[in-house]
């Protein structure tokens, strides 16, 4: 359903201009690959377990294999040829049974790697085992098909998204499980405050981050399971989200499609922007972890909403519109289709604004009418909700209507205590109940909802696309493209040099003949 | 309305103690519930209290009521605690509030040096926004922020700063006053952080630490002391009041 | 702004039954006197005060002198000629200098009164001394008027309608002041429970009503100095409202004259159905308050409303058409215009009903399309209220947003605490940011709502319209019209006979030459 | 995800106490203010307490900040209190839940003549709706109200019902309970009218006094000794819950 006429002119213009200004990314990503790349290609491979010498703490603090792999392969021979050559000559060549005796080798300190004159028969091994994850992915993803074609989808849009982030998963599961319960479609299990800057996934069930849950493989599995548990008890299939990015992101996407994940949180730019994350680093990364969710049929999330966080709402309103447009093109590059597309935007605009419910119902409406095939991210206030939770339950219901009022895909339930702690029990069992008084009183109010050609709406929305174009001009005509934009503050008006941040020093230049397995096999299939 | 220092919560009518209170309990909705929820308000002080509402939260069924393991309450009723306005210990600015021209002024001729402010994000924090609307140009609430003040030299280090680099950096700029924000507070993450950060510059520089500044929407300005920092702002805060404080705490009086 | 095209036919149709169904009632009227009529008589004339004898408790306990006068007559020649007749021929014969002193003699039991075989003199003076009283309500009128040019009106519709509540008026004045500063443009002071069955109007400033606080002639006075002190404060002239209703209502209906009240709660059928007040009683009595407000410039707040709080308000709906149309008759028989039309409706759809919202934008476009010169009361959710404040925050919200949608005249403001408390001082301020928000974030969404013709909002107006026609066919065949109605449970499902309920003693049917000067006067001008 | 009979508030960690709160305080605005609601949430067992909002009521200006002589906060924190199930006394039923069938088969075999039963909203609560709840055919809550019970001889008084003619009629009609509806509380009216009411018939018919029953959404169902009556039903009360109290409470049990 489009409720705007946009000029289809201006449209197809600014899909251009987001190719041009996309393209040196584009290019940058594919000369490079980084630890975190090389990691998950042994992630795929069945790599797993921490070095038991790296600490005596909770697993969780210890160094995972793919970490010391990396590492040593990176001092031994470096990292421009990508780790499976070196990794499946040692083995091919008979120095270990398997990756997880080699690690052990390179625990003790007795592994030695070297680049194979004859590249062949490691690429054709490394191929093998990388292919077994790549399955596992593929068996995942029919699984869902078939969970959903048994147990059905929700039964409306937009679904129903709701956030957990109690720091224990042991807390997270029973919250995750009584939301589900009270109508929430999909869970997203937000990330401990510091986890996009560790440079290693954490393993094991956690029990003590802040303000989130570590993103673990057997966190997910095991969040995994309860949903499915609750899919099965409510006739309904029950999606579980997570967050691909900082500065594992490759690896999160890997663990993501091994443990079925439906939904990940993965932008080209949200690192750079709030994380202080190297651009190159995070472009690299994006590219490859996109692949993998496109493989996997993970329909991804990306973070505009963020910049309106940071930037006013309508002022930078056209911000976002670029940004989706970048999205996009990135997302479509790694082989995403568009219903994988869970473009951001956000209720951000000051309530004491005069008509910012309707310049709200504008923006949104304008993203509606670019992307008629991606379920849209819509989320809920945040940077203008105050402790005053009374005002706040009112805001989020205003938000609710205009998801249904502008078909809105996927609704991310604005929580009443936003400005004040983590979302408690009580208060998603509350937002939801504002959602379904919402939906099941005005939800069909989009019938009535007609802006008028010329009105208010209409030419809010016209306004915002024309200033999208005209910025992405000034991107596309530089050499640099979004690289030089994202250096000049374009986005949440946060300035990130392509030199500057953590984990440039991750980022590698791919050499003659380097060789990544998971690519190759990606890169075959376009979904 | 309040006569004297005494005074209660105020429903309809001065004196009638009345407050809304909510709650949820790990008990599964019924009258043992509802019984649980009066005991509690009445602990509280609230008395007589009233369960005007309750719903099960966690059960089976899409309305979550079958089988709830929790119980959500909203409680209505009149606490009998009267509230001493004389017993507050207010954090009430104990220095003029400057403009930037005064605050500009007491530098350039009392402290006759620019003032060194460092300022950032601890830990694994990303929230910027507040101590940007501190230091920035851009401002707050109107104001202009810290880097605005020519006297002033501001150098905001962003977000998830390590305490370490942090008492490194400060040394080496000689640093006159550490601003340091503090908005993740789950599990008092900001507590913690602010203590580490105390101990690190005790440790690093004993008595010649710079001064030591600390906020966040979640603090309770009386805390200073008891997290070892100087000066500790609120929510709200405006950069006006933050230089104001560093006039009054950095700059030594004019000698009448 | 009419969204709906309502069948003109059937709209039509509609006034000429609800003219029929009337006519017994208006007949009823003009053929009877009730001591509260009479007693408002003697208040136009200026006779005020308590007789001390009757108690040396509280003054507001005390019995007023035009009780005293009225019973003294009642006994001594009836009521059927009124009381101006054996009165003034009383002080036109000399027995006392003037009203105040005869009372007193009634007092002392030494008055005697008769009736005088040349009416004349004895009208004569009682038109000159009930003139006073008329001239001073008109003295307000103007004065009203030109305080409203002076300071303004509100500088927008609807009008923001708020209750106070403590039962001490000068706990009431504090909150009242508070809540005009904070955007109320009418505060409304409700009743003590009591109030309505007292066959005589409390005096003095009183600080002891339950739920409500008692309607006295200084308790206006005092409450309308301060909302005029704040008014200059505000720059905006804000209203005040009462309650003409119960077994004083016509007393009520003078002393809001004569202290300048604005608007005035004023239903020919809330009485009886809701305090059980005897309809002959109660239709007497409102013909005269109107016929007062009318003089007065008071718009009246009729109660339609209240029927949603004991009936269904989807399957009755047409039912609060119906009495809408019988009160806009009755009004207007008594001479006030459209302008003073406070119809009354409400938001009171159970909301876990589907299309909750939508069928209330239907019920109150009705209103409006069928009464466009009305200024429309459009009342908040109050049945399906309950102790989740939360909740409750969120349907007046939306309340508020059907009032902006759909053009309501003056809405009153819905309290998150309906179902606990009377409201909160906190609950009032809560309440108007609610307002604030929802008018100034989506008041103009009006522009963007057009229900399709032939859509549900459509349809489910036409219908409610269809069945209110239905209901007037019947009642209007009946030879006892509306109060056959009344009898039959038709309005609330709340079934009162003409002869049971409270003050039927109260009611005296005129014999020939019988004499009310007051009527005289006001059936003189037509406003 | 209680353990055992020691409970607390649950935000959204087991134990963590949370709860939410909020009041007014007759006081402008305003550290001091914020010190005082501080004062308040502690003597309330709230600690750590985090003012998470304030605002000014009454003051001058449109949005009723300058000069406002209250303040409204909300309040958010973790509350001291244990919460002790075992100690809860609970109002469970001490009866059987009887179908209609049922209770009118018990009176009909067991009292052996029709049960009367007077209803009202006594003082000058005009608020029916409650009482008609219980007594009407249409009923409550998808059951049946009193009159449909083929064994009981129900009158229902209506509102406003003064308690002197409620006892004269009590005596006249014989009647076995006398059931009343009190839905106004503001200044406690509902309590002062049942006291009045027990008082009145203990008066007039002492030991011989019909069972008394009363009822609304604002009585706690601890209250009927303290009250003088026999028994309080609270909110959501529903036909059969009265009916099958009625029959425990009139009707002689079988003897075996
Ligand atoms: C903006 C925002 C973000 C942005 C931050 C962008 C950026 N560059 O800052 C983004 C989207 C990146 C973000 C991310 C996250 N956020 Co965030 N975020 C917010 C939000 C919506 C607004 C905060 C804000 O900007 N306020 C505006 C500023 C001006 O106010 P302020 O910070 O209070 O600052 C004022 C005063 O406190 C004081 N002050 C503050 N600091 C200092 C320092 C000094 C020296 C002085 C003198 C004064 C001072 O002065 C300022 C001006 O008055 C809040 C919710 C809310 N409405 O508060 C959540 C919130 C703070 N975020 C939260 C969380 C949990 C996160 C995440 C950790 C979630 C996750 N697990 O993914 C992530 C990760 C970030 C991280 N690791 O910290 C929680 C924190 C919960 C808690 N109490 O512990 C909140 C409360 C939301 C919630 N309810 O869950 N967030
Ligand atoms: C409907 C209503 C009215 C209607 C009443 C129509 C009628 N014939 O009953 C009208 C419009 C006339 C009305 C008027 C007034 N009302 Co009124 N009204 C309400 C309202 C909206 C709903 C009450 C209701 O019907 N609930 C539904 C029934 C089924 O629930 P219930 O009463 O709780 O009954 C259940 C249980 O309590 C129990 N129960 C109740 N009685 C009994 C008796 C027995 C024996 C048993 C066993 C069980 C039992 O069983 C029932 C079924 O479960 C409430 C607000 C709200 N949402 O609660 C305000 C409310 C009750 N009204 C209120 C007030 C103040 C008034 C007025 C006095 C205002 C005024 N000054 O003008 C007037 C005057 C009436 C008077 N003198 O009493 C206040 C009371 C405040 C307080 N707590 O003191 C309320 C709470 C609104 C508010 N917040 O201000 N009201
Ligand atoms: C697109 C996107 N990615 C990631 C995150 C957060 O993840 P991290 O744990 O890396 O901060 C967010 C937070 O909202 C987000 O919007
Ligand atoms: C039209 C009307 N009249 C009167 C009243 C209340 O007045 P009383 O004090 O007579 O109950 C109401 C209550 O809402 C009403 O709607």
């Amino acid at each position: 359903m489009s409720k705007l006429a946009l000029d289809p002119v201006l449209a197809t213009r600014a899909r251009e201009l987001a190719a041009r200004a996309a393209a040196p990314v584009v290019e940058l990503a594919r000369a490079h690959t980084t630890v975190s790349v090389e990691r998950a290609v042994l992630r795929l491979a069945g790599l797993t377990g921490t070095d038991p010498v790296t600490g005596d703490g909770p697993e969780q603090d210890r160094v995972p294999w793919v970490n010391r792999v990396v590492d040593a392969v990176r001092d031994q021979v470096g990292l421009e040829s990508g780790v499976a050559l070196p990794v499946w000559h040692a083995l091919t060549s008979g120095t270990a049974h398997d990756l997880q005796e080699l690690a052990e080798q390179v625990g003790a300190g007795t592994a030695r790697f070297a680049l194979p004159a004859d590249p062949e028969p490691a690429r054709e091994a490394a191929r093998t085992a990388v292919a077994t994850g790549i399955a596992r992915i593929d068996a995942n993803r029919a699984r869902r098909d078939e969970l959903v074609a048994g147990l059905g989808d929700p039964p409306r849009r937009p679904w129903i998204y709701l956030i957990v982030a109690t720091g224990d998963i042991h807390e997270d599961i029973p919250q995750a499980q009584a939301a589900a319960r009270a109508g929430a479609d999909v869970i997203a299990v937000i990330r401990s405050t510091g986890q996009s800057l560790l440079d290693y996934v954490p393993e094991g069930a956690t029990r003590t981050g802040y303000a989130g849950t570590y993103a673990t493989q057997e966190n997910f599995r095991l969040m995994r399971a309860a949903l499915d548990d609750v899919s099965r008890e409510l006739g309904r299939y029950v999606r579980l989200t997570n967050y691909a990015s900082g500065l594992c992101m490759p690896e999160i996407a890997v663990l993501a499609g091994l443990e079925r994940l439906d939904m990940m949180l993965n932008d080209a730019m949200y690192g750079i922007l709030f994380r202080d994350i190297n651009p190159r680093r995070t472009f690299v990364d994006q590219r490859f972890s996109r692949m993998v969710h496109a493989r996997a049929g993970i329909v991804i999330n990306t973070g505009e909403d963020n910049y309106l966080t940071t930037a006013d709402a309508v002022d930078e309103a056209h911000t976002v519109t670029v940004s989706q447009l970048l999205n996009e093109r990135l997302a479509h590059e790694a082989g995403l289709a568009d219903w994988q597309l869970g473009l951001g935007h956000a209720f951000e605009i000051d309530p004491d604004r005069p008509e910012s419910f309707r310049l709200e119902l504008a923006h949104a409406l304008l993203a509606r009418g670019l992307f008629p095939d991606a379920p849209l991210k819509w989320m809920p206030p945040t940077k203008h909700m105050t402790g005053d939770v009374f005002r706040g339950y009112l805001l989020d219901g205003f938000f609710n209507l205009a998801g249904a009022l502008t078909g809105q895909g996927i609704l991310l339930v604005g929580m009443m205590t936003e400005a004040v702690v983590t979302p408690w029990l009580s208060d998603r069992d509350l937002a939801l109940r504002n959602v379904r008084y919402v939906l099941g009183s005005a939800g069909n109010l989009a019938e009535d909802f007609h802006p008028q050609p010329g009105g208010f709406i209409d030419r809010r929305a016209h306004t915002v696309l024309a200033e999208a174009v005209d910025l992405l001009e000034r991107i596309a005509d530089h050499p640099q493209g979004l690289i030089q934009a994202i250096a000049d503050g374009t986005f949440g008006i946060t300035r990130r040099s392509p030199d500057g941040g953590k984990g440039l020093d991750g980022v590698v230049r791919l050499a003659e003949g380097a060789y990544n397995p998971a690519l190759e096999l990606l890169e075959g299939v376009r979904v | 309305m309040s006569d004297g220092t005494i005074v209660r919560p105020y429903g309809d009518t001065t004196g009638d103690g009345m407050v809304q209170t909510s709650f949820t309990l790990p008990v599964p909705p019924g009258p043992r519930a509802e019984g649980a929820a009066l005991q509690l308000a009445n602990k509280m002080g609230i008395e007589p209290a009233m369960v005007v509402h309750s719903h099960g939260i966690g059960g089976g069924g899409g309305t979550a009521g079958e089988g709830a393991a929790f119980t959500f309450f909203v409680v209505y009723g009149s606490v009998r605690h009267l509230v001493d306005l004389a017993a507050v210990e207010v954090e009430e600015r104990a220095y003029p509030l400057l403009s930037p021209t005064e605050v500009n002024a007491a530098i350039k001729t009392r402290l006759r040096r620019s003032l060194v402010v460092l300022g950032a994000c601890i830990g694994t924090d990303a929230h910027t926004v507040g101590i940007d609307a501190i230091l920035n140009l851009k401002g707050f609430a109107g104001e202009k922020g810290l880097e605005y003040y020519r006297e002033m030299q501001v150098a905001n280090l962003g977000a998830q700063v390590g305490v370490a680099d942090l008492v490194r950096t400060a040394r080496d700029r000689r640093a006159d006053a550490v601003l340091v924000s503090q908005v993740v507070t789950q599990r008092d993450a900001h507590l913690r952080n602010t203590r580490e950060l105390a101990g690190a510059f005790r440790e690093a520089m004993g008595e010649s630490r710079p001064l030591l500044v600390v906020g966040g929407p979640r603090f309770d300005p009386a805390m200073a002391a008891e997290l070892g920092v100087d000066k500790v702002f609120g929510r709200g805060t405006t950069p006006g009041e933050v230089a104001s404080y560093l006039v009054h705490a950095l700059v030594p009086e004019e000698e009448q």
